[in-house]
């Protein structure tokens, strides 16, 4: 039996969570902001695993499941990349605050 | 609870990938953001490995501590302007209102989890890690496996798209 | 007779009018307008029918009608009836008394309409689309298809006041909107409050289960919930009636207006606020209305007497009227709270007989504007000498509202205070003070008007016209009638008075 | 008498058929109304003669239903019903014929003729009402036929004036009386009067609910009989035609009040303080309008102030039990004062003018009219062998008698100073030299005069129906069977009469002494007491002080009211724009296109939601 329980391994998570958040939605650098969801992610993946181990049903699909969400999760990073150096091309900038092209 | 190698050995990988999320918050280097990141990455490793989890971590160092902190260093080198984050103007309030949303998120959500204990199933997970991982993969995952692959080239092409398809613009431009 | 279809021809025969209409070329006047009288006749007609049928012995259960329409949840809740909305139609003895009465006041306000100065076409189809909505308010057995008719009438109405209205025009018809659209958001709240928690948004039923004991209900409906619902509802109608402090709307509306549409208006629009109250209100929680009476009673004097002072110093005649009505309706909120036989009564009575008299009141502002083109009372004057007759009509008018024996207005404000006076004698001696008011008010106005020398001007300007005898005559031979022989209209709604009172248990 | 319910339904055919072909009839339509009266008065006169030797009958049907109650319409014949039917038709059929005459020459006659039938149908519809609610009904009804006769002339900045005042202030008290008819209902059940004397008389009702009851139906009979306060629309109400203020305000409608505290009177037998409170009423009345006649000009002010005067007198006989005496003046009064008034208009229409500064000298070129206005003055001022004599006897009898030793010396003040003022009247308009240039004065046709005549020898008879000398027939026949009105005669000591006497004979000495003989000066009083004089012609100020406070109080009120609204009321409503215009405005900020404020606003909202969710445990 493990000596740490399950609330710890999801309360670390939980943390990272929270600061990827914050991080994601204060931060005006464009890069940072991607960083951020990508330790949101990584926060998820704890979770999965955690409960691959000590979950009601311990099995390996947990961390399966976290390898497709590192797969997907790089996929995103590199979309993510691609979409902000072409952005950075017409814009000359990375600064989030002068984002927005969602107002008009 | 019993001060055991595995509680210590958690408590200072969660630390340091606390830590790291701090620094990342708080330092006004991007690259050094990047760096504290790549700390909290590892360690996060480190849980996987502590939840017998071996090749998951190996992937989390390779992808996440590899590759994609790779990308973003490159993604700040072709794009960076001021190599430190601008100090934002007038978001002090979105800024202390999202920080009290994340801490009463946290909040709640920790009310959910801090007496969370399942029952104890013994499992082999830590016994040939990797071949389970394979066998699930290969067998009951067959169709989701492929179909990522089929996400990532999607990616991969999409990602030289959008950087070329610029590039034949301003071409076209100049 | 088969009464099958009845009640769904009664209330959309104006569609076919507004059909006819359709196809009507917009330069020919007169056969619009013709079109647009003839329209509202069948209603009448039906409606005449069916309270003579009535009065005949036949029972109104005979009239309602059900067909199955919206289902909401899955293949046990068609079986079981839970979460279906029905197309029901159905009147009692005061729906049917609002029934006539709206289709009279529809027909007279159609034939008061040939004052109006443009776009008939346009102007009728509105005004058929709200006499639908109008009839289908008072027919539906079901709270969807209340509010779905409630709000019916909201739209034309917006649009008539807003393009055929005076100066203001504009401003009066968002007011309009704004405030009825609260109105219905939160009577919206209530239907589905009601609608999830009981499975079923029938009348009846609701007011069945919500009065049973240990009724079977999808989710419990506490005392208190009911007390929140039901004071919903009086903010609900209560912006229609209007209940002061929601009033200021219904001011812009009435000077605003169109002097036909403020007849539809104020002769039936505003009832529905007093028929939603006592349909709902005191239909479906009768326990909690019965504990609202003393600030139903104690509104109903503020209203009386507020909209009495206030009407005392206006200088606009339209505006003296507004304000009469809001007084009026102070009335109607009197007898409810009075929460008794007599008082209920009355307070129906005051509807039927407030619609009729601000009905006539305000035809002659319109035939009296016609010629003047003012309502402003320092610049009307002696008008007893150029139309003698409309002025004679006036000030009958003025006298019914302000409550003259032998006229509808005595019958309904005896009861109200009648009925008060056995529940609340002291809050009912200070209302009495709104009836020597209704009187100041009422003769300074009517006789600045009519009395007095005579404005150059108008000396000679012509009396009462061929069309415009009919509403005239129509409307106060009811309202005598009314005053003289009051069973004619209190024997319908007996049975009704002893459904609500069985309710209340008194 | 079963068919009794016709006499009022006559006068209101009239009405209709008038409102419906007035135009055409144009001055016949005077047939039509005279007709209609003369019907009612010969089927009055039978059922009187019935009523004689049979017994009340009463007929009812249904009128309104209130759930399980039943409200009742129908009539009731008993005595003072009978006697009040004859006076009214009688007093209407003669001012009906009169105004043939009077009104000659008016392109409004059907109108005229109308309106009088209205108000006679509500009038007699009043005296046959078997209850409350009923009376009620026809009470108001009077009150709007005085209201459209007042403002006949309705041009007349005055009449104008002078109706709205008449409606207003008769519906104040016949507010009191719909608050006691209805407080008294819930105590009795019935509005039915016998019913409610039956549970009076059983102590069904707490002594103090009769007093207040009483009160309030008092109330109502104070706005209709013009007492004290509520009598400023009486003096005014004389804008209206002459023959009207005969009939209206000389015999009828004024006589409402008294008829109705009369035919509640074991209601208000039943509580002393009801009674006192009536009788001081009536004879602070009595004094107070007799004072404010002996300084008036206008020939039918002073008629309207003797008539106020008058009025108090019955409610002071009311108020000292005496039922008798009341209703003897009620009739006596109707009869001399209707002449008086009736002779006023025939001068009036003589002279053109209504001011007795500018008249004199009339007696020899009014030779019938003269006379008539002789009588009818004798008869007023108490003079013996007159009605007048009979009945204000009676009534100082009963005031004595019941012990209201001050009221009654009020009461004798009063007597004196009516035959005062009352002769000054006369002597002013018929004897010395005119006072202004009279052009064209005639006498008044025949159709005038004779109304006149059966007047004056109804105002010198009368009162022998009712005399301690021969027999009070009268009295007896009125309080037959009915314990509670009182005896028919009541003893008084024979002093009474004598003062009495005295007094009226001193009034018309001095008067004729100042007026007529001068030698004593005019200027007397003015001169001597200039604020006393002016006070007195200024009618006490009572009408300035109401504009000053209750007029002032419910502009004050209103405008109070109107401040509420536009800045209460209406600021509610701008603030509530402006809170949704603030909304808007913020939320179209917060849409800067900037996709982390966006995903801020959406996460503290859910957070918000979380937080709740957590607190509550799930449920909302």
């Amino acid at each position: 039996m493990s000596s740490v329980p399950v609330s710890a391994f999801l309360a670390l998570a939980l943390i990272l969570f929270c600061i990827g958040l914050y991080g994601a939605l204060t931060k005006r650098n464009t890069v940072i902001v991607l960083i951020s969801i990508e330790l949101m992610l990584n926060a998820v993946n704890i979770n999965l695993v955690t409960f691959s181990k000590y979950g009601v049903n311990p099995s390996i699909t947990g961390q399966v499941f976290a390898l497709f969400a590192i797969a997907v999760a790089a996929a995103e990073a590199a979309v993510g990349l691609a979409i902000l150096i072409a952005l950075y091309r017409n814009r000359r900038t990375v600064n989030i605050d002068e984002m927005n092209q969602l107002k008009n | 609870m019993t001060l055991t190698g595995e509680f210590f050995a958690f408590m200072s990988l969660a630390l340091v990938a606390v830590i790291g999320g701090v620094l990342l918050l708080n330092l006004t280097k991007v690259i050094h953001m990047v760096v504290a990141l790549v700390f909290t990455f590892v360690s996060i490793a480190g849980i996987y490995v502590l939840l017998s989890a071996e090749f998951v971590a190996v992937v989390q160092v390779m992808i996440y501590s590899g590759a994609i902190t790779i990308i973003m260093l490159f993604g700040i080198m072709l794009t960076r302007h001021h190599g430190e984050e601008a100090e934002p103007k007038g978001g002090g309030l979105r800024k202390l209102l999202l920080f009290l949303g994340v801490l009463g998120f946290g909040a709640a959500v920790y009310l959910g989890i801090y007496d969370l204990n399942f029952e104890a199933v013994p499992n082999t997970l830590h016994e040939n890690n990797t071949e389970q991982i394979g066998i699930s993969l290969y067998s009951q995952y067959i169709i989701p496996f492929e179909l990522t692959s089929v996400i990532l080239l999607v990616a991969l092409v999409g990602a030289i798209v959008l950087a070329r398809k610029d590039d034949e613009k301003e071409g076209d431009k100049e | 007779m088969d009464f099958n279809y009845f009640l769904t021809l009664l209330v959309f025969s104006p569609l076919l009018g507004i059909l006819l209409l359709a196809f009507m070329p917009k330069a020919n006047e007169s056969g619009i307008k013709m079109l647009g009288v003839l329209a509202t006749l069948p209603s009448l007609i039906l409606a005449l029918i069916a309270y003579f049928s009535y009065r005949g012995g036949n029972d109104l259960a005979n009239f309602s009608e059900k067909f199955r329409w919206i289902q909401f949840g899955g293949q046990g809740a068609e079986q079981s009836g839970m979460f279906s909305v029905n197309y029901e139609l159905g009147i009692d003895g005061f729906g049917l008394v609002m029934v006539v009465l709206t289709a009279v006041i529809a027909t007279l306000a159609a034939l008061a309409s040939f004052h109006i100065k443009k776009e008939w076409k346009g102007y009728y189809m509105l005004f058929l689309l709200l006499e639908i909505g109008m009839l289908g308010v008072f027919t539906s057995q079901n709270l969807i298809l209340f509010f779905l008719f409630f709000e019916i009438t909201l739209i034309p109405m917006f649009f008539l006041i807003g393009k055929w209205g005076y100066y203001e025009k504009e401003k009066a018809a968002y007011s309009f909107l704004i405030y009825n659209g609260l109105g219905s958001a939160i009577l919206l709240i209530v239907i589905m409050v009601l609608f999830s928690r009981t499975g079923t948004s029938n009348i009846e039923m609701l007011r069945m289960i919500l009065n049973t004991e240990n009724a079977p209900l999808v989710a419990p409906v506490s005392e208190s919930l009911k007390m929140g619902l039901l004071i919903a509802l009086l903010v609900a109608f209560g912006v229609k009636l209007p209940i002061f402090p929601l009033h200021s709307w219904m001011l812009r509306v009435h000077v605003e207006a169109p002097p036909s549409i403020v007849m539809i208006h104020s002769g039936i629009l505003l009832k529905i606020g007093a028929f939603g109250l006592i349909r709902f209100g005191m239909g479906i929680f009768p326990e909690q209305f019965a504990d609202l009476t003393v600030l139903l009673a104690v509104l109903g004097v503020i209203n009386l007497l507020y909209g009495a002072f206030l009407a005392f110093i206006q200088t606009d005649f339209k505006m003296v009227l507004a304000y009469s009505s809001i007084s009026h309706m102070g009335i109607v909120l009197i007898g409810l709270g009075a929460n008794n036989e007599a008082g209920i009564q009355g307070a129906i009575f005051q509807v039927v007989s407030h619609g009729l008299i601000s009905a006539l009141l305000f035809f002659l502002v319109g035939v009296m504007y016609e010629r003047t083109h003012t309502t402003t009372l320092a610049n009307l004057g002696g008008l007893a000498k150029g139309m003698p007759i409309a002025s004679g009509f006036l000030l009958a008018g003025a006298m019914a509202s302000l409550g003259l024996p032998g006229m509808s207005g005595f019958v309904s404000e005896f009861m109200a205070f009648f009925g008060l006076f056995k529940e609340m004698p002291v809050l009912a001696a200070v209302g009495t003070l709104g009836i020597i008011m209704t009187a100041v008010y009422l003769l300074r106005a009517v006789l600045a008007i009519t009395y007095g020398k005579a404005e150059r001007e108008f000396v000679g300007i012509s009396d009462v016209r061929s069309f415009e005898w009919a509403p005239i005559l129509v409307l106060v031979g009811l309202i005598v009638l009314i005053g003289v022989y009051p069973n004619v209209l209190s024997e319908p709604l007996q049975a009704t008075l002893e459904t609500i009172l069985m309710g209340i248990g008194g | 008498m079963e068919n009794a319910w016709l006499i009022p339904l006559f006068p209101l055919v009239s009405f209709l058929l008038l409102l419906l072909f007035g135009k055409k009839l144009k001055e016949a339509s005077a047939f039509v109304g005279i007709l209609a009266t003369l019907a009612s008065l010969v089927y009055s006169i039978l059922v009187l003669l019935e009523r004689l030797s049979e017994p009340t009958y009463k007929a009812e049907t249904v009128w309104l239903t209130i759930g399980d109650l039943q409200l009742t319409a129908g009539f009731e014949v008993n005595q003072l019903n009978a006697l009040m039917l004859v006076i009214v038709s009688l007093v209407s059929f003669l001012v009906h014929t009169y105004s043939k005459g009077y009104m000659h020459g008016d392109e409004r006659i059907p109108v005229f003729y109308a309106y009088l039938g209205l108000f006679t149908f509500a009038m007699l519809g009043l005296v046959i009402s078997p209850n409350l609610l009923q009376t009620y009904i026809f009470w108001e009804l009077v009150g709007v036929g005085s209201f459209l006769l007042i403002g006949f002339y309705f041009y007349k900045e005055s009449a104008k004036a002078a109706a709205k005042k008449a409606f207003i202030m008769t519906r104040i008290g016949d507010v009191g009386l719909l608050i006691g008819m209805i407080l008294l209902f819930w105590q009795t059940g019935s509005f039915e009067y016998d019913e409610i004397f039956a549970a009076v008389e059983e102590g069904a009702v707490s002594g103090t609910m009769i007093t207040l009851t009483a009160i309030l139906i008092f109330i109502g009979a104070v706005g209709k009989s013009g007492q004290f306060p509520l009598h400023t629309w009486l003096p005014d109400a004389m804008e209206g035609p002459t023959p009207v203020s005969a009939l209206i305000h000389a015999a009828t409608m004024v006589a409402a009040g008294v008829y109705l505290v009369a035919s509640m009177f074991p209601l208000f037998n039943a509580s002393e303080t009801a009674m006192l409170t009536v009788a001081i009423i009536g004879a602070f009345t009595a004094i107070f309008a007799a004072t404010i006649g002996l300084v008036q000009t206008d020939i039918k002010r002073v008629l309207a102030f003797s008539t106020v005067s008058q009025l108090g007198y019955m409610m002071l006989a009311l108020g000292s039990a005496g039922y008798v005496a009341g209703v003897f003046h009620l009739m006596t009064h109707a009869f001399f004062k209707a002449l008086l008034f009736l002779a006023a208009g025939s001068v009036i229409h003589a002279v053109h003018t209504q001011d007795i500064e500018k008249m004199g000298g009339l007696w020899k070129k009014l030779t019938f009219t003269g006379p008539l206005f002789l009588i009818g003055t004798l008869a007023i001022s108490g003079v013996p062998l007159f009605s007048g004599f009979f009945s204000k006897d009676e009534i100082l009898i009963a005031a004595w008698a019941h012990g209201n030793y001050g009221l009654f010396w009020l009461a004798v003040i009063a007597a004196f100073f009516t035959a005062f003022y009352m002769f000054r009247l006369f002597f002013m308009v018929f004897s010395g030299e005119a006072r202004s240039e009279m052009k064209n004065v005639h006498e008044s046709p025949s159709v005038m005069t004779l109304p006149m005549v059966v007047l004056a020898v109804l105002a010198v008879v009368a009162g022998y129906v009712n005399t301690p000398w021969f027999g009070s027939f009268l009295g007896d026949w009125l309080v037959e069977g009915n314990e509670a009105l009182g005896h028919g005669h009541i003893a008084g000591p024979g002093w009474i009469m004598i003062v009495a006497t005295a007094v009226s004979l001193l009034g018309i000495l001095l008067a004729w002494m100042m007026y007529s003989k001068k030698s004593i000066s005019r200027d007397w009083l003015s001169s001597r007491a200039p604020i006393v004089y002016g006070i007195v012609k200024n009618k006490y100020y009572i009408d300035e002080i109401y504009n000053q406070t209750v007029v002032f109080g419910a502009k004050a009120i209103s405008l109070f009211l109107r401040f509420i609204e536009i800045f209460l009321v209406e600021g509610i409503v701008k603030l509530t724009t402006a809170a949704v215009q603030a909304l808007g405005k913020t939320g179209a900020k917060i849409h800067s296109g900037q996709v982390q404020t966006y995903g801020t606003i959406a996460f503290v909202g859910l957070a918000v939601l979380m937080v709740i969710f957590a607190l509550t445990g799930g449920y909302l």
